[in-house]
């Protein structure tokens, strides 16, 4: 039986929107990123020689290496972003470099949206009270917070407008259509 | 639609809390605890027109509970500080 | 034919023509006009009907502050009620229709009103209608008819909206002079222009938001030049100054509307109301919810109408709306026209509107000697001054005929008549102040300008130009840009004050040399005057308000409706408490004022609800990882919190009954699954995990081995449940908790809350992942079969006990095994990652064909728990619960010195033992079901009212047993065992048994098995 | 004079001058038998019924502001009893009973509009909840009927009954008999009668201490001086807290604001009110064409009469896929009230540790329907010294006992 199953993406039904002229919105699913939740006391030397990246110890925002980001969450909580199919490597290389942390696989538990383009900060406005503004949302910031009716986790990731937002996987629909009700009128001018 | 300094993620809009009442209320030891004390611990509140030391959580944030002084009539906030530490003096 | 326009002047575009209707007449305007200014250059004046008495009514204003003008616009679905036609844009094709009128608007049965108004004073509704009692609902029906303004839309909207959050460091709210020049004090300068930017910042953000369709506020409908250059284009050229800085927004069509705490604003920005429906795919209004760290209310300053008989005639108009009207969109309001004064700026506008080609005639001044520059001006264009002389009554009904003039003592009464149609009256300036009051900031009475100016600002917030009582055009200028700077810095950027440009302005310094003027008391005769015209509240309700005390001035407001109506009181409240003060011989500042309340203009719910209005949006629908599986395959969905969970699967041509009952025979005679992934699931792990869930449950999981599971019931601290699930230990320091489906996202926030804010020493960590897992259940004497094929994991009793569970490779997937059972039979929850649960699911159904395999929804689960006599939190328990009114006693730890609710279970009403305790029910008449929500009494056949003792929580039809079942709630239950009870209903009473609440295997052979 | 249609038709050609004041403006006197602190329409009932019912006339209803100006000003005016709990049921029916004579009680037209209240069911649990409550109801003798979708769109035709919405409309119970009043009416027919009757009302009278000696009210202080009795009746609505702390006294209450809000008046669209618990939407038409629309609570303690625009904007999105046609209305006035919410959210009317002192709180969001009831007994607990029966179960010792009434399910947001 072993290979009788398939994995399927929380957006698998959604197709992706791509944004043609260049000056509108593109929206994918990043589909079955390693996401592990780390929570309770970590060492900064720990996780630079588990993952080669620091612990962002600032609140609101995140570190990327080559292959990983962490995001700051919580005075106590990160959560760890990595590539596909990778959770269960990551799971374990955590635990061993973090023995008084809790290590948490949540890569299941998330999707995650990847919007970009001109218009992507506009959208995102009209869904969160975060000040999106570059001066005080930077490439590199990260953080949770609330995003119409769900909460979500907001990562900045390049000096572009392009944010990665990891959303419980149960509500991931419900922001992609959001997302996609919100930018439809900007979207159609541009036809 | 207050903006509420969390002590962690700075200043953000008061949806993203949730509102925890009335701080310090000491839980009394229930092996001892009469009646009227423990319905004081329940349910009784100080309910000011005024300063109030309240808990709040930052339930779409960092999820941590912090404490807060907020004059509840005109909604100025006077202190945030820890959910581990007592009642600033100087707040009242 | 616009035979009311001039041929030149104003900023208007005559070389293009707009084609609109009114009441069906096809009209003609420009690309500028409002609708009011379209109607008024095609010589309409008569516009509408009043609320009360249905009196012909004119337009009055020219913006905002419009009692009068409220029309219908658009068509079908795309109707808008109540709109004011000064402040509607006219675009090509606009369909605007009068209201409150019928048949027309010229005859109107509705008039008879006027007729009875002496019957009608303020609050007659209080004093009749009692009789015969019962009666008001008659009465009633004809008052609602005869009230309300416009029809509402029949249709639903088919326009869309928006919502945005908007983050500034300074708002300047009004593009008058004031407000452009505080914006660009506060905004960033271009490069090398003014001061450099603070170190690693662009500047500060401003947003400037003005609710006209172009900048400018007051100099659109002045004559000044400003640098040289006409005080109508100067907007334009900040406007275009500020559209080259980066971080400025310039929100033109846009209101600030609401002030809330710590400087959150909402601002409504119309974006296609101007424009023909279907030409912009764009919403039709946008919400701004703005944070600023500080406020520029640059919001001017409305002018006060003058009371006085007949003051509601149409074409009596504020002097500043006819100045208005022909500065700005180049049409006269009349032909001749008298003024009514009572301060200088009633000059400007008679000097205007005369060199406009309106011929003034007379200034009717209540001063006693009017003096000045623009008094001689006004001399030199022909206007008679009237010094000390007020209008004592005015000719016309659907227009104004003439005015009656008598001097201010009344000791010449009918001094002189003018004949006119039209009557421009300038009672002060009342500064636009109601943001500020909204924002908390007390109001200050100023004398001179006898009304009320901003007191000390509340928030960080700065009042300037007209709205804090500021009418020279130069110290507006120079007010403002010192306000922006001083915002900007205060936000933490430093700034210049921009130049102030020279001002050529011929018509003084903005002085008032105002002398009040309320109204002379008059005799009816001479007909009403009005102070409130939308709610035709007259100085004669005034009076009778005083008389019967209703003198405090919120009682005055609601008794007379002072200001409740669409334009609240805009035009009213000032002279209404002021007509009050000199009633109850008090000061103005002594009645006091009542409380502004947003929004400032009427806001449309579509605008404040947004896209999140529409089925999904409103609210999110959770879905599992099998949704499209179950949607795809019959399932009827119910709403669980905001999961979708298949209540049954339809199979063709069955009913909803029909299913639940084969899907409870199935799983009790082969095997079933359930999609189970909505339970909460919060990982637990630390040190003090179990110290932890001790402390948070009545029973104890310290005990607990790993490997094993433990049902467990959750209480609050006054001792009612409120969750329960079952909990498996995943390691010495690590548990997985389950919950119920709608208390997943309560109990992990109470966990949180009990750990951090009381037992923070405590090494305790909690994730939710309630989605990270799916869960399916499998259950039915075959359902060990079934799954032993999938896996390798020894399933058999001994190996595989019940309320255990394995780490287990299920269809080659890396999962779990639970085996617990809500069914009661013996039965496997699977646990897997959520992305192959579809799969997993799928190949259960395959596997499980030659079982016969049902798929179950939750009803069918429902028959089954109940069958067992397993409880449901919310259905078999309602906040007044414990776990010994559950017969759960042996849940609740004796030994545990404390837990959460054990000395709320200890109180003198929680230890009774007349308590409702939950019991099952057999009915004498086994195919009878009970409804739920029925209640059991001891004396049924009683009159009303019965005296209850019990309720029933659960009831069904149990195809398992062949007879239906039911759960109660029953005062001693306990202690009853064996009785009959009876349930009276409607149209009979069942009898039934008290039994124990198991009604199938009860010794759980199936479960352990 | 009385208020009837022959002395309006008399007082027309006179240009209504002889109308006497509603009431009077009295100076306090230095003692009363009973002072009521707080001129809510609960404090101006208790007034009326001490005098009507128990010859208590030698009253004060001390104000600290205008009559009527707190809740009983600024709440959504409905007028129902259909309570789950027994001891709500008896409360809330003998107060609509009160309200269907009030107008001839107090010769003041308080226009009592039994045009049926609609509770709406969105989901199974919904409908467990209501079927439950009917039947209680029915057993205590208060009408109530289920009613199908089908029944709700013939009633209130702008009602959206397509099953496709986030929370369709499954059904609903209407109680008939249920519909709602004018506040304002109210608060002044009372004071009128009151004041007719020899009671002082007071206001701008603010109650700054209340003086306990051995254990026993002996009077208070105010902004106007001391006023001596030994029975005082504290009322305060959203500030009860306050008032209880002037005599030592904590309550199981907390002050949130509650936001109503109505539209710009159009013709009859909706002849009755429909209230929803699920989507926190409740809705009716004034007289005056305003749809009248009641928001939630804001979460946190507040005294300020202000709440958040989020509760505003959440209760509007809800509205608006129920009744599509409101879509294009405007919202004209937004205002907040302080509502004292008890943890079962029932109300307290009770004797207090302290003898002579009585407190009538904890109305939460739904007080106003309560408003001719509570002031009866609350009249029979101050002039007996105990507790009518209808009030029994709402005394202070509850929370310390564990009886408590939850009406959460009824109370909700949607009173």
């Amino acid at each position: 039986m072993a290979e009788a199953w398939q994995r399927q993406s929380p957006l698998a039904r959604r197709s992706p929107m791509d944004d043609d002229t260049g000056a509108g919105l593109a929206m994918t699913e990043r589909e079955f990123l390693a996401k592990i939740t780390v929570r309770g006391k970590v060492a900064d030397d720990a996780i630079r020689d588990a993952l080669g990246i620091a612990l962002p110890g600032e609140p609101n925002t995140a570190c990327s290496g080559k292959d990983h980001a962490i995001l700051w969450l919580g005075p106590d909580e990160w959560l760890v972003v990595g590539p596909p199919d990778t959770e269960k490597e990551l799971v374990s290389t955590l635990a061993t470099a973090l023995p008084d942390a809790a290590v948490i696989d949540v890569t299941e538990g998330y999707a995650t949206i990847r919007l970009g383009g001109p218009l992507a900060r506009e959208v995102l406005s009209m869904g969160t009270p975060l000040d999106l503004h570059p001066r005080e949302f930077a490439a590199g910031a990260a953080t949770r917070t609330l995003f119409a009716r769900t909460t979500v986790i907001l990562h900045k990731i390049s000096d572009d407008p392009v944010f990665d937002i990891h959303v419980e996987r149960s509500q991931a629909e419900y922001l992609w259509t959001w997302l996609e009700t919100a930018s439809r009128p900007y979207r159609d001018a541009l036809r | 639609m207050m903006l509420i300094p969390c002590p962690w993620c700075g200043d953000r809009l008061d949806a993203e809390f949730t509102c925890g009442g009335e701080a310090h209320i000491m839980r009394p030891d229930p092996a001892t605890a009469s009646d009227a004390e423990w319905a004081d611990y329940l349910f009784m509140r100080e309910n000011p027109k005024g300063l109030h030391h309240e808990r709040w959580f930052h339930a779409h944030g960092c999820r941590r509970w912090f404490h807060m002084t907020r004059d509840t009539a005109s909604h100025r906030i006077v202190a945030v500080y820890a959910i581990t530490e007592s009642a600033p003096e100087a707040s009242g | 034919m616009q035979s009311w326009r001039n041929s030149t002047g104003g900023i208007i575009d005559r070389s293009r023509r707009l084609s609109f209707t009114f009441d069906g007449r096809r009209l003609a305007g420009h690309p500028g006009d409002t609708l009011a200014s379209a109607l008024l250059a095609n010589g309409i004046h008569l516009v509408g009907r009043s609320f009360k008495y249905h009196r012909p009514r004119g337009i009055v204003g020219s913006g905002v502050e419009e009692p009068n003008a409220l029309v219908r616009l658009g068509e079908g679905g795309a109707v808008e009620p109540n709109a004011r036609a000064t402040t509607s844009e006219l675009f090509d094709g606009l369909v605007a229709s009068s209201q409150n009128r019928w048949p027309s608007l010229a005859f109107d049965v509705g008039a008879l009103n006027s007729v009875a108004s002496g019957l009608i004073p303020a609050g007659f509704y209080y004093k009749t209608f009692m009789w015969p009692a019962k009666a008001w609902t008659f009465y009633e029906r004809f008052i609602r008819r005869a009230a309300g303004l416009g029809q509402a839309p029949e249709e639903p909207d088919p326009d869309v909206y928006e919502k945005r959050f908007a983050h500034c460091d300074v708002l300047v709210v009004g593009a008058g002079p004031a407000g452009l020049q505080a914006a660009r004090a506060a905004a960033p300068a271009p490069a090398g222009v003014r001061a450099a930017p603070a170190a690693g910042r662009s500047g500060a953000r401003v947003i400037l938001a003005d609710e006209q369709a172009v900048p400018g506020g007051s100099l659109l409908a002045e004559h000044v030049t400003l640098d040289g250059v006409p005080g109508q284009d100067w907007p334009e050229s900040v406007r275009t100054e500020l559209a080259s800085m980066t971080d400025v927004t310039l929100l033109t069509r846009t209101t600030v509307a609401g002030y809330y705490d710590h400087n959150f604003l909402v601002a409504v920005e119309r974006l296609t109301d101007h424009l023909p429906s279907g030409e912009s795919p764009l919403p039709r209004q946008r919400l701004w919810k703005i944070r600023a760290r500080h406020v520029v209310l640059a919001t001017g300053a409305i002018e006060r109408p003058l009371v006085f008989p007949g003051n509601d005639r149409p074409g009596v108009m504020l002097g500043s709306a006819v100045r208005a009207f022909a500065n700005r969109w180049g049409v006269r309001c009349g032909a001749r026209a008298v003024v009514f004064a009572n301060n200088d700026s009633a000059y400007r506008s008679a000097i205007d509107a005369a060199d406009s080609g309106i011929h003034v005639t007379t200034i009717v001044d209540c001063r006693a000697a009017p003096r000045g520059r623009l008094v001689e001006e006004a001399h030199s264009r022909g206007i008679d001054v009237l010094a000390g002389s007020v209008i004592a009554g005015v000719e016309g009904r659907k227009r104004v005929r003439g005015v009656a003039i008598s001097t201010l003592d009344g000791s010449t009464p009918a001094a002189a008549r003018k004949e006119c149609d039209l009557v421009m009256m300038s009672g002060g300036w009342n500064p636009t102040v109601h943001l500020a009051s909204q924002s908390g900031t007390r109001l200050a009475w100023d004398e001179s300008l006898a009304t009320f100016i901003p007191g000390d600002a509340a928030s960080h917030q700065t009042s300037v130009g007209a709205a804090a009582g500021t009418f020279g055009l130069v110290e507006c200028l120079t007010s403002g840009a010192l306000a922006g700077t001083d915002a900007a810095a205060r936000a933490g950027f430093d700034g210049e004050a921009p130049p102030v440009p020279e001002v050529d302005d011929d018509t003084g310094d903005g002085a008032l040399d105002l002398e009040a003027f309320w109204h002379r008391p008059a005799s009816p005769r001479d007909g009403k005057a009005f102070h409130d015209l939308q709610n035709d509240v007259t100085t004669a309700d005034v009076a009778l308000a005083t008389r019967e005390n209703y003198v405090s001035v919120e009682h005055f407001k609601r008794y007379t409706t002072t200001g409740m109506g669409t334009d609240q009181g805009k035009t009213s409240n000032v002279n209404g408490l002021a007509i009050l003060a000199g009633h109850v011989g008090s000061s103005i500042p002594g009645v006091g004022h009542t409380t502004y309340r947003p929004f400032y203009t009427p806001v449309t719910i579509g605008a404040l609800a947004g896209i999140d209005t529409a089925g999904e949006l409103y609210d999110p629908v959770r879905r599992t990882p099998m949704h499209a599986w179950h949607a795809a395959n019959g399932a009827h969905f119910e709403d669980v919190g905001q999961w979708k969970r298949p209540y049954c699967y339809l199979r063709e041509g069955e009913s909803v009954e029909e299913a639940v009952e084969r899907e409870t025979r199935a799983v009790r005679t082969g095997v079933g699954i359930l999609d189970a992934s909505t339970l909460g699931k919060i990982d637990v792990q630390g040190k003090d995990a179990a110290a932890f869930l001790d402390r948070l449950y009545t029973g104890t999981f310290s005990t607990l081995a790993p490997g094993r599971c433990r049902y467990g019931l959750m209480c609050h601290d006054d001792g009612m449940v409120f969750d329960d699930g079952v909990t498996a230990r995943i390691a010495d320091n690590r548990f997985l908790v389950s919950t119920t489906t709608g208390g997943a996202a309560t109990v992990l926030n109470w966990f949180e809350e009990w750990l951090q804010t009381e037992w923070w020493d405590l090494d305790v960590h909690m994730t939710s992942v309630t989605t990270q897992w799916a869960a399916i259940a499998v259950a039915g004497p075959e359902s060990r079969d079934l799954v032993s094929g999938l896996t390798t994991t020894d399933l058999s009793s001994d190996a595989f006990p019940f309320m255990t569970w394995r780490d287990a490779d299920i269809a080659g997937i890396p999962g779990r095994i639970f085996r617990i059972s809500f069914s009661g039979e013996t039965g496997y929850e699977l646990h897997v990652p959520a992305s192959y649960a579809l799969s997993l699911w799928q190949i259960l159904m395959m596997a499980g064909e030659r079982h016969a395999i049902t798929p179950y929804g939750t009803e069918a689960m429902h028959v089954l728990r109940a069958e067992k006599g397993f409880i449901i939190v919310g259905q078999d328990t309602d906040g007044t619960t414990t776990p010994h009114d559950l017969g759960m006693s042996w849940l609740v730890s004796k030994k545990k010195p404390d837990f959460l609710g054990k000395r709320g279970l200890r109180r003198p009403d929680t230890l009774r033992e007349d308590r409702k305790q939950l019991v099952g029910l057999l009915t004498d008449d086994p195919q009878v079901v009970i409804p739920e929500g029925a209640h059991v009494s001891p004396e049924p056949e009683a009159k009303p009212p019965v005296p209850m003792e019990g309720w029933v929580s659960s009831s069904y039809m149990s195809p398992n047993c062949g007879h239906s079942i039911a759960l109660a709630l029953i005062r001693r239950g306990h202690d009853r065992m064996g009785e009959s009870v009876a349930i009276p209903l409607e149209d009979r009473t069942i009898r039934a048994r008290i039994v124990k609440p198991v009604f199938f295997d009860e010794e759980g052979a199936r479960l352990r098995g | 004079m009385k208020y009837s249609l022959w002395n309006l038709l008399r007082q027309a050609p006179r240009g209504h001058r002889d109308w006497p004041q509603a009431w009077r403006n009295p100076e306090p006197k230095e003692a009363y038998d009973v002072i009521i602190i707080g001129a809510g329409g609960h404090g101006l009932a208790t007034a009326y019924y001490l005098a009507k019912e128990h010859g208590i006339s030698r009253t004060a209803v001390l104000e600290k502001g205008w009559l009527g100006g707190g809740n009983t000003g600024r709440n959504t005016t409905i007028v129902r009893s259909n309570y789950l709990w027994d001891e709500s049921a008896h409360l809330y029916e003998h107060s609509l009973r009160l309200f269907e004579t009030l107008s001839q009680d107090l010769n003041f037209n308080v226009m009592f509009s039994p045009r049926g209240v609609i509770n709406l069911a969105h989901n199974e649990h919904d409908l467990k909840e209501l079927r439950r409550r009917g039947h209680a109801c029915r057993l205590n003798g208060i009408d109530y009927e289920m009613v199908t979708p089908r029944e709700i769109k013939e009633i209130a035709p702008i009602i959206n009954i397509s099953r496709s919405i986030r929370y369709p409309v499954l059904g609903g119970a209407m109680q008939r008999r249920a519909g709602n009043a004018r506040h304002d009416a109210v608060a002044w027919g009372l004071a009128r009668r009151a004041d007719e009757l020899g009671v002082d009302i007071i206001q701008n009278c603010e109650v700054t201490g209340i003086d306990v000696r051995d254990g026993r009210v002996t009077g208070v202080q105010t902004t106007r001086g001391a006023i001596r009795a030994n029975r005082i009746g504290a009322v305060p609505a959203g500030h009860a807290s306050v008032v209880a702390s002037m005599a030592g006294l904590r309550l199981p209450v907390e002050s949130h604001a509650l936001q109503a809000m109505v539209t710009e008046p159009v013709k009859p669209v909706l002849d009755t009110v429909i209230m929803s618990n699920t989507v926190h939407v409740y809705i009716s038409q004034s007289d005056k064409g305003e749809l009248v629309l009641g928001a939630g609570i804001d979460g946190y303690n507040s005294y300020s009469q202000k709440g958040g625009i989020n509760v505003i904007e959440h209760q509007l999105e809800g509205l608006c896929e129920l009744y599509p046609i409101v879509s294009r209305l405007k919202i004209m006035r937004v205002w907040g009230g302080i509502v004292d919410i008890a943890p079962d959210a029932s109300p307290i009317i009770s004797k207090t540790p302290i003898e002579g002192f009585y407190i009538n709180c904890g109305w939460g969001t739904g007080g106003f329907k309560a408003t001719p009831g509570s002031g009866w007994v609350f009249a029979h607990t101050i002039a007996q010294d105990r507790p009518h029966r209808l009030n029994e179960a709402f005394d202070l010792g509850r929370f310390e006992s564990g009886l408590l009434i939850d009406e959460h399910g009824a109370a909700a947001v949607a009173h």
